[in-house]
């Protein structure tokens, strides 16, 4: 039995309704307990500011494509070495490091919990391996079926429930946590170098529209049970214009939870653009809140961009295409049979690009015009539009407006001609970055239940201590130090165990895969089924038994189990 | 100041060392330089005889000479932004790598990657260059960016690949592929090589001796007089590299 | 017993639809395997026990006496490489990683003498490609670039390509083109729609005039480019245009050529033009079973896919310097630890040498070239029939290979695991 | 006679890979194809043996004919034996030039010489089971 008393913590908690208070958190044997023993170790806060380990409910650090954006970029690489030492291992990469390097990174600024964006069924495995070898933070994988002809067939074959099988035997095969849909349609059409413009274009081959594709799933996956929602990246990203698209998105999304949000919009600065070309690129981040907001049923993150270089990295094959046009850097690109696809290039955001500078604010501008911070999580799609580590300077932006004021004098002048961001006045509060970092991103994943995101008794003692006093702090003017602040944790505690130490890693870490299983009744079994059991015996190239991700490649899975309702 | 430094005998003569503490500015004060022979840190002066002669108050007014069994040691020169480097024979790869200003002078061979990624200041080689001299890193889009390569013997592959800018000359022969992935800069070939600025982008390259095995992709645009050595020039002008929309000049002396 | 869909180590196509008939610890039978993988199941020639010269002789030893001998080498050089692990599986690898870095060493896998410059390219312009299926299911141009299948991939055609019918070509044979390019007419050349015979050393010239043509710039085109007629160039450009899906494959062909990397990327280059007007995707023919296995895990722990020196502590690579064939032909390193692989059979001489001149120590199943030169060996389980683990599939797809009987040799893991804990605990904290 | 050597993987060569100290393998790994016409020049007959030599050192083959190899080249699966003839330079890209060497061939009797010979040669101690 292991005890541990944090002691005089300023802890904001929004799950337990904590929104500020100096109080004493107690553990025993990994999770949060109501009081400890005389013997309890003791860590005193000192009044600091904290919070439940930080959940980052998108971001891309372990599996193929992650591992392509390395093995492509030695100059990403040395942009950020650091040699073994103690329990550390070597790090290597700016944009996209290593394991050790992003799991040390994001623990170092309080970080616990992560879900990795998109991982391809098929090269689940990959995935799983390098989560393991992310040893401070719970991992967890939203898996592509964006492309996936069995789904894409029960969807012409309007079938929800075949589609619910589909995904059930899936996520259950790769180890998978929830449904994403990358480009829906839109990867299987660039397939043959194609790609499809609005929700209403027709896959090639498969009389399906993405409309389509994203109706069903919202309703297979409820028809499953799955904790978190459906996590879509919508189609046209980074097309000036898109938001039309999105918006057209949104107006499909029933409300079919009264837990959780029916679907997750991730990244969403990428799919808010006004204008039509890029000459004439606008926000419209406030037709999009505006959306958001008379929509209490989806959920969305940020994907902020932050100036600097960074690697892009998506299964959204088609876009990394245009993107590459426009860039003339490199270009990486991996289709994957019968599910998905992805591609990688590196970019580099300029103050001097009005482009970007829209972008940068389209960003913020989200976080700000979304009046309740449970719809909008904090993130960058990392790396996509910045690596995580500058998660501290968009708090600070979203915390300070004379911050905001301040980087907009660096920008391109014609920049406020195209966004409304100079006019916003609203500051978020600690509580507001408390939800948009953890307790939001828990809910909207549908992990409280595990202990994630809250600190109450019964959580999972996942624990950030920040050095920042919320009494004596005015983030408005103190901006610097909250960024200083939210960089590096006094303690992070993973699991009841001092992890990371004032920038220091202090332990090798062991994490756990959190994934999920439908459990549905036997007609739905696709294992029998002839028609999908023929896609591996003609089409795939992988046997149907050497398909599934076996269990020794989760060392510590904790499986959510849900009753399916077919 | 001068700082003179003659090494010593070494067990294994093979092992590389890494010196990128070896710059002017580290001599300023008498700090304790150490350099990496293997995977062990070593002391300046385990692994040379160190004589320090003169004063000096700024890095401009060090020079350091650098003798003996040089030719495996690597990094000499790195970030280097003031003063002066002798090596009075060879030295190993990398010399230079990010230079910014100053001067080293090589009066014997250099090995690979002489100047890698350099910005600035004057590098002298009196004898050959091995592979990528003038050159990048891996995956990095620009090269050398500036200053002045100079070398009197031959060059080996990959010469000034990316060259970006700055002024490279070799005055002997190039091996294969000099010149290539080239965007700028200007790069001058005494004598003769393979195969030149494929892929080029832009910048200049100018080739006073033979050009074997010259790519299919460049075009013919005329002729041009240039000087080298003393001497006025006929050229031939190619553009290119046309596989890859480049707006490149390659100049070949007609023979 | 009859094990089903067994994955084959032998080469990149990691086919996983072997039957295979076990009887005890003997492979009895292979079904479905081509000739390289009937071989390698049948095959029964494995190194008893540990062995250590002694002399001019050799004498057999303890495992616990080879491993601790092992460590005390490795700890005692100023200088050791690492070198091999395209041959075990990628929780060895892993580990082998760890210990490079425990010690400061160089660590470098068989990249470094087959697709190496593919990396080196890649890391310039990057690599548009896919997973086998994407290319069985839709290619109808299928390029095979310097790479002869049928001796080094021999199912590659009929699983992937040529043969393969696929969900939208249903008669692969007749609805698909083959273009074949070579410096000679292998096996693979006579099957060919289009064979392309290239002068020696000629790829790169050949490449740059294919992408001038498909920019539109025939105009510029010399009658005959590195020994290919004009005439054919355009026919192979207007074949390659009319895809709908193109494939393209190249081998060693390309990577051991004069212009290595850069032959390579200008073939991806070609792709990547080619990839304005049609779909197309290119993809290295990896030749060990589980090579790009160790690029990823090599990838995702150091940063870099192969030759990676730790040296200094942080991870430093730079393929030329840091790459076997380099830091044996200059004697910098002082010792080498072999796992895998048997670089007295596939490094130059100049390096064999070396390897006999230093204390070099392998671990492998089998009696190789490299036995001759080492110090010490210590036999292992083949994976794929006594041990299992993680490969990557030449197109990156992982798969689990199979341990088909329990046999009487330790794993990779379990010798690097051991070796692992002697060299911390020799270097303390 | 002056030829370039090129090496590359064959079916055969794969097959004893695991092998390398069978007479299977040294057969096949110290088999030289060369076009018919040179063979004629050189005056030799299939399975006659030839001293092949680089400025790395000198080794003796068997040749068989070819029609798929061009003239003035010759090909010799990978292997210890073609590796004792290549030159470890690299041109700092890390890897050697397998497919051209530049060699001289004569006609010989010596015989082939063993894997462990050949290892043996560059300093090793032959092990034999």
């Amino acid at each position: 039995m292991s005890e541990l008393l944090v002691r005089n913590a300023y802890v904001i908690d929004p799950l337990s309704g904590i929104k500020g208070d100096v109080m004493d958190i107690a553990i025993r044997d990994g999770k949060i307990v109501e009081e400890v023993g005389r013997n309890a170790e003791v860590i005193d806060a000192d009044h600091c500011l904290t919070l439940p380990g930080g959940v980052d409910s998108h971001s891309h650090v372990c599996g193929t494509k992650v591992n392509f954006g390395r093995y492509m970029s030695p100059e990403d690489m040395r942009a950020g070495r650091t040699a073994r030492k103690g329990v550390m291992h070597v790090t290597s990469g700016y944009s996209v490091p290593t394991t050790f390097g992003n799991s040390y990174r994001y623990s170092i600024m309080g970080y616990t919990t992560i879900l990795e964006g998109a991982m391809a069924p098929l090269e689940a495995r990959h995935t799983h391996e390098e989560f393991t070898a992310t040893p401070h933070q719970d991992m967890l994988a939203n898996t592509l079926f964006d492309g996936n002809w069995s789904i894409m067939e029960a969807v012409r074959e309007k079938d929800v429930k075949r589609a619910a099988a589909v995904v059930a035997w899936t996520l259950s095969a790769v180890k998978g946590f929830a449904i994403k849909l990358t480009n829906p349609g839109g990867t299987e059409a660039w397939g043959w170098g194609e790609d499809v413009h609005s929700i209403l274009d027709q896959v090639p081959h498969f009389g399906v529209t993405p409309a389509e594709i994203i109706e069903t799933m919202i309703r297979a996956n409820e028809l499953l049970n799955l904790p978190h929602s459906v996590h879509i990246h919508c189609n046209a990203l980074g097309v000036p214009g898109n938001y039309r698209t999105t918006l057209d998105t949104l107006d499909l999304v029933p409300d079919l939870n009264d837990k959780r949000q029916t679907l997750y919009l991730t990244h969403l600065q990428f799919h808010s653009y006004g204008g039509s070309t890029w000459k004439d690129i606008s926000s419209k981040s406030e037709d999009i809140a505006r959306a958001v907001n008379n929509k209490p049923q989806v959920a969305i993150d940020m994907g902020q961009i932050m100036f600097g270089r960074t690697t892009t990295m998506t299964a959204d094959g088609p876009m990394e295409f245009k993107l590459y046009m426009l860039h003339h850097n490199k270009w990486s690109n991996h289709d994957v049979e019968l599910e998905t696809g992805s591609g990688i290039i590196p970019v580099y955001y300029s103050r001097k690009s009005l482009v970007n500078c829209v972008m940068w604010a389209i960003g913020l501008e989200l976080a700000l015009l979304t009046k309740d911070p449970w719809q909008c999580m904090l993130s960058t799609d990392n790396p996509n539009g910045a690596p995580f580590v500058k998660y501290p300077e968009i708090i600070a932006l979203l915390m300070s407006r004379r911050f905001r004021e301040n980087e907009l004098a660096l920008l391109d002048p014609r920049t406020a001609h195209y966004v409304p961001l100079p006019a916003i006045d609203r500051e978020l509060d600690w509580y507001d970055i408390a939800v948009m970092t953890r307790a939001g991103q828990a809910k909207a994943l549908g992990i409280t239940g595990v202990g994630k995101g809250h600190l109450a008794p019964g959580a999972e003692a996942d624990i950030a201590i920040y050095p920042l006093k919320p009494d004596s702090l005015d983030p408005s003017t103190e901006y610097q130090q909250v960024m200083a602040g939210f960089g590096k944790t006094r303690y992070t505690i993973k699991r009841g165990r001092v992890v990371a130490r004032d920038g220091e890693v202090v332990v090798e870490g062991a994490n756990s895969t959190i994934w999920t299983k439908a459990i549905t009744p036997p007609e739905f079994d696709l294992s029998v089924d002839p028609e999908f059991v023929k896609k591996f015996e003609q089409y795939y190239t992988v046997r149907m038994s050497n398909y599934p991700v076996q269990d020794v490649y989760l060392p510590r899975g904790v499986c959510i189990a849900t009753e399916a309702s077919l | 100041m001068r700082v003179i430094l003659r090494t010593k005998p070494r067990k294994k003569p093979f092992i590389p060392i890494e010196a990128e503490a070896i710059i002017p500015q580290n001599f300023l004060r008498k700090n304790d330089i150490t350099v990496y022979e293997g995977n062990k840190e070593r002391k300046l002066d385990e692994i040379f005889y160190i004589t320090t002669e003169g004063p000096a108050v700024s890095p401009d007014q060090v020079e350091i000479v650098l003798s003996g069994e040089t030719g495996r040691i690597k990094r000499v020169g790195e970030y280097m932004n003031a003063g002066r480097i002798v090596i009075e024979g060879d030295i190993g790869m990398h010399c230079g790598n990010f230079m910014s200003a100053g001067e080293i002078i090589i009066k014997g061979n250099a090995d690979a990657w002489l100047g890698r990624e350099m910005r600035g200041g004057i590098i002298r080689c009196e004898g050959n260059a091995s592979h990528y001299c003038a050159a990048g890193y891996r995956g990095e889009k620009r090269g050398m960016r500036g200053g002045i390569v100079q070398v009197m013997g031959n060059a080996g592959d990959f010469t000034a690949e990316y060259l970006s800018g700055g002024e490279v000359t070799i005055h002997g022969d190039c091996g294969d592929l000099p010149g290539v992935e080239m965007r700028g800069g200007t790069l001058i070939i005494g004598g003769n090589c393979r195969r030149p600025c494929g892929n080029m982008t832009g910048g200049i390259c100018m080739i006073f001796g033979k050009a074997d095995a010259m790519l299919p992709t460049f075009r013919n645009t005329g002729s041009e007089e240039k000087e080298y050595g003393g001497h006025h020039h006929r050229m031939t002008m190619y553009r290119g590299d046309i596989a890859n929309r480049g707006k490149g000049t390659l100049l070949v002396k007609i023979n | 017993m009859k094990i089903e869909d067994v994955v084959c180590t032998f080469c990149g196509c990691l086919c996983d639809d072997l039957v295979v008939e076990v009887d005890g610890r003997r492979v009895v039978s292979v079904e479905n395997g081509c000739t390289l993988a009937n071989e390698k199941f049948m095959g029964d020639h494995r190194l008893q026990s540990p062995i250590r010269r002694n002399g001019k002789g050799w004498e057999h030893i303890s495992y616990d006496d080879a491993i601790r001998e092992t460590a005390e080498i490795l700890c005692d050089a100023d200088r050791p490489i690492l070198y091999g692990w395209s041959g075990t599986h990628g929780e060895a690898q892993s580990i082998g990683i760890h210990l490079a870095e425990l010690l400061g060493a160089l660590v470098d896998n068989t990249s470094t003498v087959c697709h190496g410059p593919s990396i080196l390219a890649i890391q310039e312009v990057g690599h548009p490609g896919c997973t086998l299926g994407q290319v069985k299911n839709r290619a109808d141009v299928v390029v095979y670039w310097g790479t002869n299948p049928i001796d080094a991939h021999p199912r590659h055609m009929s699983r992937y390509t040529t043969f393969a019918d696929g969900f939208f070509l249903k008669e692969a044979f007749r609805d698909r083109r083959l273009i074949v390019v070579d410096v000679r007419k292998t096996e693979s050349a006579n099957i060919a729609d289009e064979f392309i015979t290239i002068e020696p050393g000629g790829d790169y010239a050949v490449l740059s005039a294919l992408r001038a043509i498909v920019r539109g710039k025939r105009e510029i085109i010399p009658p005959s480019v590195s020994g290919v007629s004009r005439e054919q160039l355009f026919r192979v450009a207007d074949l390659l245009l009319s895809a709908k899906f193109g494939a393209i494959f190249f081998g060693l062909g390309l990577t051991m050529s004069p212009g290595k990397y850069k032959n390579v990327r200008n073939a991806i280059e070609l792709t990547e033009e080619l990839s304005r007007h049609t779909k197309y995707t290119i993809s290295p023919m990896r030749g060990h079973w589980n090579v790009y296995g160790s690029n990823e895990v090599f990838t995702w722990i150091t940063g870099y896919p192969y030759a990676v020196d730790f040296a200094r502590g942080i991870a430093f690579y730079n393929p030329g310097e840091t790459t076997s064939v380099d830091v044996l032909r200059r004697k910098e390193c002082d010792a080498c630890l072999v796992v895998g692989s048997d670089p007295g059979a596939h490094f130059p001489k100049a390096c064999a040498e070396h390897l006999a001149r230093i204390p070099t120590i392998q671990i492998d199943p089998h009696t190789n070239a490299t036995t001759h030169l080492s110090r010490i060996q210590i036999p292992v389980a083949v994976t794929g029939i006594d041990a299992e683990g993680t490969a990557y599939r030449m197109d990156g797809v992982p798969i689990r290979t199979r341990m088909l009987f329990k046999g009487e040799y330790p794993s990779d893991t379990e010798i690097l695991e051991r070796l692992y804990t002697l060299v911390k605990e020799a270097k303390g904290p | 006679m002056n030829f370039l050597l090129n090496t590359g993987r064959t079916i055969r060569q794969g097959s004893y890979v695991e092998r390398k100290n069978s007479d299977a393998y040294k057969g096949e790994a110290t088999s030289l194809y060369m076009h018919p016409v040179d063979m004629m020049i050189l005056e030799i007959e299939e399975g006659s043996h030839v001293r092949v030599e680089s400025n790395q050192g000198d080794v003796v083959m068997k040749v068989h004919p070819a029609l798929w190899i061009s003239q003035r080249e010759v090909f010799v699966c990978l292997g210890p034996y073609a590796n004792y003839l290549v030159a470890p330079e690299t041109h700092c890209s890390g890897m050697p030039d397998f497919k051209s060497t530049m060699v001289t061939i004569t006609p010989t009797t010596d015989l082939l010489v063993t894997v462990a010979e050949l290892m043996e040669r560059c300093g090793g101690v032959r092990y034999e089971d």
